[in-house]
């Protein structure tokens, strides 16, 4: 679950006025709007990596505005990818677990589900540096899902991917979903992506987020996730 | 309005940039293989032996190279959350009260530059006078002309040098990798150890390199304030220091091709060992 | 430190007088089984860790002028004893094929010389042996380089290549292999080098009887003249302790 | 398994990592800025006063500026070319002979770490010792004992120190940048300059100034090669040391503090003027 | 013009052999292939980047396989944006002209023309740091084309770009290629962009390239590019 109230961010010149923003455990829910809209800003913002002026950040029904990102638990993909240079694949994809001392064999086994269902099992001995663009998008979405996160913010997940592996990493995220129960909120900018993977579809526009109209009824109408929302009434 | 420059200048101009470079970089690098050499000339296999027989030189290789180590560990140890806390504090641009912020961060970072602007001599003078006072007083007797206070004595100034090169570092990575870490449930702590470190591997590796060389040279600071007593707190540069002082040159070039070779061998060894590991 | 046992004594020595001091510091350990420490280093630096450290025995300078002059004056030391003498004299390097007389001779022949600075001991002697005499100011001048020890001075003009001559002592010469010329300008520029009991000797008996050692005629003075310096006369050695 | 972790541990563990670093460098910041406390209470206003008023401490000071300029400029334009080398020489691992390439690096390497290893007064009696051979020598009577030998001391250690700063940090910059430099019609010339200098300001910054304040405070070499010779080879840390040689501790601290003060006034300065440039 | 003749490049363990293809000026071809397939390899070889094992590359009619990538005058927009960090936005865009030393009038017009065309006018000042993904890539593009290249390589230009630019863009890519006559060869993963781009479509696949039947169809009927490339009979 997510509650961003009147949240306010100031990034040089660009700011964030009052954007408030709701979702329910299980939902997934799709952020458009134009380039330099802010949906990086407001991502950053969740996480805690922005220092925020107003507003507040409720996760789970707990106050997390002043908490620092590890207490947050969120689950990034971050659009620049910025993976750990420094680790293998592997570690990137376990790090999430290493830090919470999950025990060996859970990691390992973890790691191998994740990387099975983004079909990256090729990669994890290698080091991040030389994986091609769209296998470095598939690492930072097992790396920010391997550890099962009750929130998930995904800043443009499937830029870069070829058309077989983005239904897949599709069917992978919302396997996880469907797993952990957790809230995901999409950022992208492909009105296929959105129709595909969201119960709702928010528009970041002039720093205001409102529904988008096209969206909402097709997302309700085109899955069966509305009754699972049902039995989550927040 | 395509512009089509013609190919050949492009590679000769490259080539004669590397060249130009390496005429300007060789011409450093050759002057020290020269005085390197004019030191080589200038001893014999006699001195050489004589040093390498001499049990106070042993003693002093001994304790050089031991003390250097500890110098070196310490000064990385000291100079990491130095100059990470100055990197990333000046980059909290939006900080409350900046003026004051910079003023401070300006103060320290003139003061880091102290040890290496202090004459040698005057360095070694300040840390005696310092332990005239408490609460260093109270362990003065275990110190001064002791060998804590040889490794004292490279440490400070080792230090300074040692947060100057890690300092450049940490300024050039970038803090994208530690903030995703964050996010991922890592403290500050975790984060640092396990994503910041790994990548300022090289400054690490150019900090721990050059403060074990400067502690190994360090003579100044050591004379005064660890004396150079034969046996007890003599290094390699004492050594060279009382040979010259005989009117012993073969001798103290001897000692100093020896420390050559000793410094040589621990750094390209370190190195090598560094890079196998590297290399997986 | 530890009462009983043959007491230990720290002695600050000119880096310079090392070869002599160490050798009388062995023999003596040798004879009456006390440990002497030496700690080394340029006279002005010994002087400073003497008074900033209160710590240690004797205090065995360069020169007894203006180090022991200097420390006797304000306390630091008390008694000074006179153990071998020096004297400056111009040091040619060995490969030199030049004839120098005298001081006016060197300063007319072109030679590329160089002086001690005065804040050290022969630089010190040089300025007051040659002032009197009207010379100081154009020998100075004449000079090419000045240099803060003697040591360096006498190693630059063995080796360095580019001075050919320096105002240094007579045993500093010997021992860096330069040729030792007399000068009549420089007749009276003899020093003295003594030894002073520090005020922060713990055990001042022990220290006194090491001054004697070192004084004694046939003992730490014959080291030094074994080492090219002048003796000053004296006593046998007797140990006091006996 | 959804792994969530209570929130108030992490905040006070941030804390108090960032506290442990704090002290753990804050002890050295400390350390420091109590020696120059320590300097400051063992002299007073009448030897500060005297040493300013001396004509030639005046020299001195002028003398040393004006050389450790010259020497970190110097510094700066010699050690650029070999970290850069060196850096960007071994990341071609694909190397036709990747062996001997890697020997000859280890070479140069160690080779780099001599000046910072040897003794100070090593360094000065090898340059004395190179300077009586040719061609040196032929150059001999302008150097040796001259001002010219003033800035090549203070070069050959310095300029070590700046190859070793200047290394990490060309490691530490990625090659992207220039590689697309180079696509776009840059010689390798041009995308040094644009691109890849640009973006090694930091360490560019560190390297001229630790190489500045090393040569500031040089003292033996200096000694050896370049003399003593009071209103002309004289420098600050000369100074500092004939005081001492003359037993005027607190002429030697007053020197020291004037150095201390003129090169945080230099070190501040620079910085702030850089700063704005950057801050546009 | 762009040649590749039976192309080997070896990176790491991944490997192309034998690549071949062939552009006509002023011709556009989409690239397009799964995730690791050597896209980014391939113009990477073929900007200079890569050092080649065997084979040939020839722009307009020249061989280039020996020569610095300054001199091949390629337009080459990196997958990963890489702009210049130390530089304004204005100055990456002006940086290929000022390499190529062009009056400092025609350089600032057509830095403005550049800019208007991909909508970053207003960005021109900034510092790339702080830009937007979207914003960012437009800034590598422009940086790409301002120069003029006969040849330009892009390398998923449009992905993170919101529709209306993508639009926009894509406009001015095509306008670029009236201008000037180049030959360019995109990458993209999204089919949509191939047939609006593409006069014809290659794939690449276990390490050959083959046409796409699919899109030299509809790419053929689509456009009124044919007459053009008739135009320029190689
Ligand atoms: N320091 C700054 N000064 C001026 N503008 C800034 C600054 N930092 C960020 N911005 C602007 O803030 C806007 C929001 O950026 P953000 O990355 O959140 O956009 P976005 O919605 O994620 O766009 P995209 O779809 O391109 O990823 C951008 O226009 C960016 O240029
Ligand atoms: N050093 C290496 N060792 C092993 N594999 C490597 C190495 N360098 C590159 N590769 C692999 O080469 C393949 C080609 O990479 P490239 O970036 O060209 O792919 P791409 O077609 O551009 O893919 P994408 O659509 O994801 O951008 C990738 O699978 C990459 O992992
Ligand atoms: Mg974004
Ligand atoms: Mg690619």
């Amino acid at each position: 679950m997510i509650e961003v109230r009147q949240l306010n961010v100031v990034s040089g010149a660009f700011r964030l006025v009052d954007v408030s923003l709701q979702l329910e455990p299980r939902e997934s829910v799709v952020l458009m709007g134009p380039n330099g809209a802010g949906k990086t800003t407001l991502l950053e913002a969740i996480c805690g990596l922005r220092r925020i002026t107003a507003g507040s950040i409720h996760l789970n029904d707990r106050d997390v505005t002043l908490e620092p990102p590890a207490a947050r638990a969120i689950g990034y993909v971050p659009q620049d990818v910025a993976l750990f240079t420094t680790m293998s694949v592997r570690d990137n994809l376990a790090y999430g677990l290493k830090v919470r001392r999950v025990a060996e064999d859970t990691l390992n086994e973890r790691v191998r589900e994740v990387a099975q269902a983004l079909r990256i099992v090729g990669l994890l001995e290698r080091s991040p540096s030389r994986l091609s663009g769209g296998e470095a998008r598939r690492v930072a979405i097992g790396r920010a899902i391997a550890f099962e996160p009750e929130v998930v913010l995904l800043d443009e997940p499937l830029a870069g991917l070829d058309e077989a592996t983005r239904d897949e990493v599709c069917i992978a995220l919302e396997a996880m979903r469907q797993a952990t129960g957790a809230a995901v909120l999409h950022v992208t900018h492909e009105p296929r992506d959105a129709e595909r993977l969201a119960d709702r579809v928010l528009r970041l526009e002039s720093g205001q987020v409102r529904h988008d109209e096209r969206f909402v009824a097709s997302g309700a109408a085109g899955s069966d996730r509305q009754p699972r929302l049902a039995k989550h009434p927040r | 309005m395509p512009v089509d420059a013609p190919a050949p200048p492009h590679r000769s101009r490259d080539r004669s940039f590397l060249l130009a470079m390496a005429i300007l970089g060789g011409a450093y690098v050759v002057l020290i293989a020269l005085m390197v050499v004019a030191d080589l000339a200038s001893t014999n296999v006699a001195s050489l032996s004589a040093a390498i027989r001499s049990p106070e030189i042993r003693y002093a290789t001994a304790l050089s190279l031991a003390s250097a180590t500890a110098s070196a560990a310490l000064s990385v140890v000291v100079a990491t959350p130095i100059a990470y806390l100055l990197s990333r504090g000046q980059e909290g641009r939006e900080s409350t009260r900046p003026r004051a912020r910079a003023a401070a961060y300006a103060a320290v970072d003139a003061l880091l530059d102290v040890p290496i602007v202090l004459p040698p001599l005057v360095v070694g003078v300040s840390l005696l006078v310092l332990f005239r006072h408490a609460p260093f007083s109270w362990i003065s007797e275990h110190v001064v002309y002791e060998i804590p206070a040889v490794v004292l004595a490279q440490f400070v100034v080792a230090c300074a040098l040692a947060v100057r090169t890690l300092r450049a570092t940490f300024e050039q990575i970038g803090v994208r990798q530690e903030q995703v870490a964050l996010t991922l449930g890592a403290s500050r702590a975790t984060a640092f150890w396990t994503v910041m470190l790994p990548q300022a591997r090289p400054g690490l590796v150019a900090a721990a390199t050059v403060s074990w060389a400067r502690s190994i040279g360090e003579f100044g600071p050591v004379l005064v304030f660890a004396s150079a007593t034969r046996m007890r707190t003599e290094v390699l540069p004492t050594s060279v220091y009382l040979e010259l002082q005989a009117g012993n040159l073969e001798g103290a070039l001897a000692v100093s091709v020896l420390m050559i070779a000793l410094a040589a061998a621990v750094l390209v060894l370190t190195r090598v060992l560094g890079q196998s590991r590297l290399a997986v | 430190q530890r009462p009983n046992d043959p007491a230990e004594l720290v002695v600050y020595c000119a880096a310079g007088a090392r070869p002599a001091v160490e050798a009388i510091a062995q023999s003596y350990h040798g004879e009456t089984g006390v440990h002497v420490t030496l700690q080394f280093g340029p006279s002005g630096g010994l002087e400073t860790q003497i008074r900033l450290s209160d710590r240690g025995d004797l205090f065995l300078p360069a020169a007894e002028s203006p180090y022991l002059d200097r420390t006797r004056a304000d306390g630091t030391v008390s008694t000074v004893t006179p153990l071998a003498q020096q004297r400056l004299v111009i040091g040619l390097a060995p490969r030199s094929a030049a004839k120098i007389g005298s001081l006016a001779e060197l300063i007319d022949s072109g030679l590329a010389y160089g002086l001690c600075n005065e804040q050290a001991a022969a630089g010190y002697y040089a300025r007051r042996s040659l002032e009197p005499l009207g010379l100081w100011k154009a020998t100075a001048e004449a000079s090419t380089a000045t240099l803060p020890t003697v040591t360096e001075l006498a190693e630059a003009v063995r080796y360095g290549g580019r001075l050919e001559a320096a105002i240094v002592w007579d045993a500093t010469a010997i021992e860096f292999g330069l040729r030792s010329i007399d000068v009549p300008e420089l007749s009276g520029a003899i020093a003295k080098i003594s030894v002073g009991v520090l005020r922060s000797a713990r055990d001042r008996v022990a220290a006194e009887r090491f001054v004697a050692y070192l004084a004694a005629i046939d003992r730490g003075q014959a080291t030094f003249i074994a080492h090219h310096y002048a003796g000053v006369g004296g006593l046998a050695w007797r140990d006091p302790a006996e």
